[in-house]
């Protein structure tokens, strides 16, 4: 398979080129807070609820808030029907995005309580782990969680021996090398870093400048959907 | 939702409900606005999100081939689940169906199968293959009738949907071969007033609900009682009678009165 | 396949008529309350435990009883051997059932408790739902769990344009319509009304009332069975 | 049964045990009343109700034709399960079966099987599949001594059977090829003394039981010391020897002295 | 299959002989007590954790610990790779053998607490009950659970008509009967006693006087390997 | 461990961590000792013991012919699965993998698969079948780093492992095609000083872990960050360069360079 021609992608990007992006803030009614995020192929619905109290009772922690997180696939959001309910890989993927959000929640402020993070994967096309962060984030902002910063999340990979940004399903499934990346972009930590394939260690530093920029751009769509948001409001 | 708040609400629902009125202003017949959208899921054969008020859903159909049950090969197979997802309400928890999804996906199901809104016989195939019709409801959005919803979300994802047969190298893709229009309308009954479209406070309040699936002649399909509440015999006459007129009234509105073809 | 002939049933039975029914109060010794039914080619065996602690215990109600209902298919109860277990079907008939069953019991009497029902199908031909809630009904009265009335059921349905009461199996699988209804007679409110098959509302109203008729003969029946038992234990 | 109740009773139950008494005036080495009904689920290809005593378990066995072991195509397959409902007892619970349900089947299956009471080897089809034979005991009623009755009724209900040949176009239906006719005994020992067919009572106080499963020569098939408690060499000697020749007069009074043909 | 040829078993073992057996004590780092047991081709890691609390707690006792027993086999000890998790073969063995072990724990001394015994089977060889727990025996030693005494096991047999002890794989699955015998050889209270297959009584009797002398000759190993743990502590 | 405990050691080891020591002596980039022994299981296909400190997994593996997937019928299928047995660490509880055993084996599986340490393209079968190859890992001791050495159980298992083409009469058994030599190095950071293997108590206390996975020429195969800490890019850069070169000397030490032929 031929990934890179005259210098363009698949779908005709640039290799530091991100897929179209849109966020909706606040696009459910009974959740604390919620976010629709639209990223390529994607599309994903992140809810929030809580602080609320925490079932059953031995989870509590008696200074902090606990954090949940579940990444979910509808089963029509794949090609071929997937069963319904949690499998290895969701699993995973639920525990590494609770990772990559818990380090910005301030938890001290909810002893006993639990913040339930709730993302719900309509449709796959590749990267669906970071555009779920990316609306949990969002989502947790709307439901007014205390948060230090946002985190941004983007796959970087590798095809046809060219880094490139943000895999579509072909690049993801035949190429080189697929590395999601989520950080706060104001103080640089990286919460989430995961890696397979093959990447030279010239290629791995590429490759983590290159995710840095996308953090950076999705930030600042985060931002602006959320501005967007109140400043809406406020006029209301 | 605490004991005095809900308290309050009750009483106040009940004393709206002795002048005919309800919470949103709407009359005792009205549903809240419903919105269909098709087509949102490209990775599904056939999709569709619907709105009644706040109560949101999305429906997947997905279309595959795959082996008959034994005991008739000549027939395709419809496959209904429900997912009430944590994302969709304080009450819903994670882990599989529990009674309430269940129930939800069986009526749906069987508003599906015995209206005849999929003519069966027709999904066979030339390698004695069927196609296997799944019928995914995700609840996103839960401010009460879901019943209703999630077979509205049904009813239009399927006739949205279309057979794969270009993939699987069955010839050109073409539309399942829809025969009956069923909708649900459900209501339920506070001291005497019957209300369709129940809000979640109102489902809440009341003890229990009727759905009354019919089809285009308005003749039923299905009926199921939930919530451990009573009817009488004469409020079950009424809100039939109600209900089947009403569903055409809605068939009427969305689907501008004809599915097929 | 012709379901009427001469006005007559495939089983020789009128449209209005009920199979035969029998029913064996306290048929079982640990049991709190038991009831064993034939109906039909059913076979039955209803127990209630209760009222008692609730395990666990945030299932508890501070100011009522709870009711819990387990309807269960023994594997060899259907021509094919089905797998021991709940099954999606086995779940929805145990909801409805309760719900047939909860509005008469008076939940006020036990706070913090539970009252379980426990049904058993040991042989199954159509109607098990509802000679499984007449069962049960008995077995609460013998029980001794205090209630405002009786629950009586049976299945309504359609075979060759003919409304009928109560199908046999081949009735349920392969006619038009089949409607189980549950009530107290005496009050005449229904507790479980379902459908699916094909109804015009004339017939529909035709069906309600045929309903009506089949509860008030079981509900003799029950009432019957009861008074045995208890002027068989006054003899003694 | 609250603490002090259990208590008393248990002082009560070990009085009598030293005077070599029973609470329900039976000799030590006395059944309860056995009662074995055949035939009573037309669905099922043979069935048992069994009683000792107010012990009540149903056995149904279901004949089906299948696939058999891969490393045993020639040979037909048992498969045992029973459910410990919570119809039966205020001890047991809905789920999956638990470790005594599980021991229960488990034992049940080992003394057909290793008794040889089924010859598995005339199970075959001439299609290359076997017969399946599925051994459900459902106990309704738990008074104790649960094994005995649970073996009795999987016996009495495979001699009960038939191979559904005719259903499956195997020619006419036959019995089932019953070799061998094991009946299981259980004992407990309250202070040295053996008393035979534990009540609910009995069992719960004495630490341990031992099961023991015997063919028609009275050699054994099965054997099984379930619970806390321990027994002595002799013990378990005595009880052997006691069990054998019991299992023997219980198979002579309910099937006649023998089952072969 | 011929078993017996002069006098001598498919592994050249004498009818009364146990194949070669060695015990080490303390294997593990974690664990409170701990014991790897060979025997024959069996290799099996015992641990024991407590006494320790009791989660979830409605299974505390008030006057005692209650004693938990879990035998389960890695996916790679068996021929064919077997799924992981119990089924019900290892959910009998862990009650049969957590009943063989009860008897001699001293569990008024830890009440509302749990003594957990651990036993992986990294090779199966015929007999892993019984090593499980002659190892399970040794590891509660090890761990400083007060106990009446050491429960030892083996399992005795029939092959070509002869009684034998501890069998080997292909004894125990195309022999005549196994039966797998526990107990205490000082007081001679038996705690585990299994069989099937087919034993006429004076079969049986020989059985459980030869089961009484492996257990015996087992035993010896049990307590040569704790002295010699123990002996070997106070050198250092 | 109790609060009180735990906070001391915590402090003593951050004191420790500035002045570039560890509570066991160790320079920071020194891993505790390694020792691997393999071929202990001989019901396994193949299998190694890895011990690094008192940190123990045996990893067993299985190669048996099965169906491949059906959309790469001419590849072999890798299936690798953890089990933190309750026996390895008072914080293990029964029952099916949590989410660290799922991850653990994931990362294993990924590092495996990735850096193409089998060639998969090598494992089909004259008949349509594959090998299918079970990579489990029973961890027996858990004292911290459980990631490096279920990751080099599994290289030292595959390595040891035989195709067992006689058994199912594929010809005479041979090796698995090995092809890489994927290594795994977990760091962790305390206040900006990088150690690597981190003993149960450093990773206790450190919030965050990276492991590394590389292969014979020091290019990446595989990362995770796991734990709700963070890292910042230069600590990221820093670990991969040491954790790569690392990788390359315990390769050295254990396989002498090379695991090809």
């Amino acid at each position: 398979m031929e990934f890179m021609k005259n210098g363009k992608r698949i779908d005709n990007r640039l290799p530091n080129e991100l897929r179209p992006i849109k966020f909706e803030v606040g696009a459910l009614e009974r959740a604390d807070g919620s976010c629709y995020v639209e990223h390529g192929g994607n599309k994903i619905m992140a809810a929030v609820y809580g602080p609320r109290a925490v079932h059953p009772r031995h989870l509590q922690q008696a200074n902090r808030a606990i954090i949940r997180y579940r990444y979910n696939m509808a089963s029509f959001s794949v090609e071929e029907r997937r069963r319904p309910g949690p499998d290895r890989r969701s699993i995973e993927i639920s525990k590494v995005s609770r990772e990559a959000i818990d380090p910005v929640i301030i938890k001290e402020f909810y002893p006993r309580s639990t913040i339930d993070i709730f993302v719900e994967i309509l449709q796959a096309d590749a990267g669906t782990r970071s555009a779920g962060i990316n609306a949990a984030s969002v989502a947790l902002a709307d439901a007014g969680v205390p948060m230090r910063g946002l985190i941004s999340s983007c796959a970087v990979g590798k095809v046809d021996d060219t880094v490139v940004l943000d895999l579509v399903k072909e690049e993801d499934n035949y190429g080189q090398a697929d590395m999601p990346v989520a950080m706060d972009v104001r103080t640089g930590e990286v919460t989430l870093l995961q890696m397979d394939g093959h990447l030279t260690l010239d290629e791995f530093e590429q490759a983590l400048e290159l995710g840095k920029i996308g953090c950076a751009s999705i930030a600042k769509m985060q931002r602006e959907a959320l501005i967007q948001k109140y400043r809406g409001e406020e006029d209301e | 939702m605490n004991d005095v708040i809900a308290e309050i609400k009750r009483d106040y629902i009940y004393e709206l409900a002795k002048r005919s009125e309800r919470a949103d202003g709407r009359a005792l017949d009205e549903y809240r606005p419903i919105q269909v959208e098709v087509g949102l899921i490209g990775k599904a054969e056939g999709s569709a999100r619907v709105k009644i008020g706040n109560t949101q859903v999305l429906v997947g159909v997905k279309v595959q081939p795959g082996e008959p049950f034994p005991d008739a090969p000549d027939t395709g197979v419809i496959i209904t689940n429900v997912e009430l997802v944590p994302l969709a309400s304080p009450s819903f928890e994670p882990g599989p169906p529990d009674e309430n999804a269940i129930e939800l996906a069986r009526v749906v199901d069987r508003g599906v199968r015995e209206s005849g809104a999929i003519d069966l016989s027709q999904l066979t195939l030339p390698d004695g293959k069927v196609w296997l019709i799944f019928i995914d409801v995700h609840v996103l959005d839960h401010d009460g009738n879901l019943m209703d919803a999630a077979a509205l979300g049904a009813l239009a994802a399927l006739v949205n949907a279309k057979k794969p047969c270009e993939r699987y190298g069955y010839g050109p893709d073409a539309p399942l071969p829809i025969k009956e229009s069923p909708v649900a309308v459900t209501a339920v009954d506070l001291d005497g007033e019957i209300m369709l479209d129940p809000s979640l406070d109102e489902e809440t309040i009341a003890s229990s609900k009727l759905t009354v699936i019919s089809g285009l002649q308005g003749a039923l399909a299905g009926m199921q009682k939930s919530g451990t509440g009573t009817l009488s015999v004469e409020e079950i006459a009424r809100i039939v009678k109600l209900a089947s007129s009403k569903a055409m009234q809605i068939r009427d509105d969305l689907f501008g009165g004809s599915t097929d073809g």
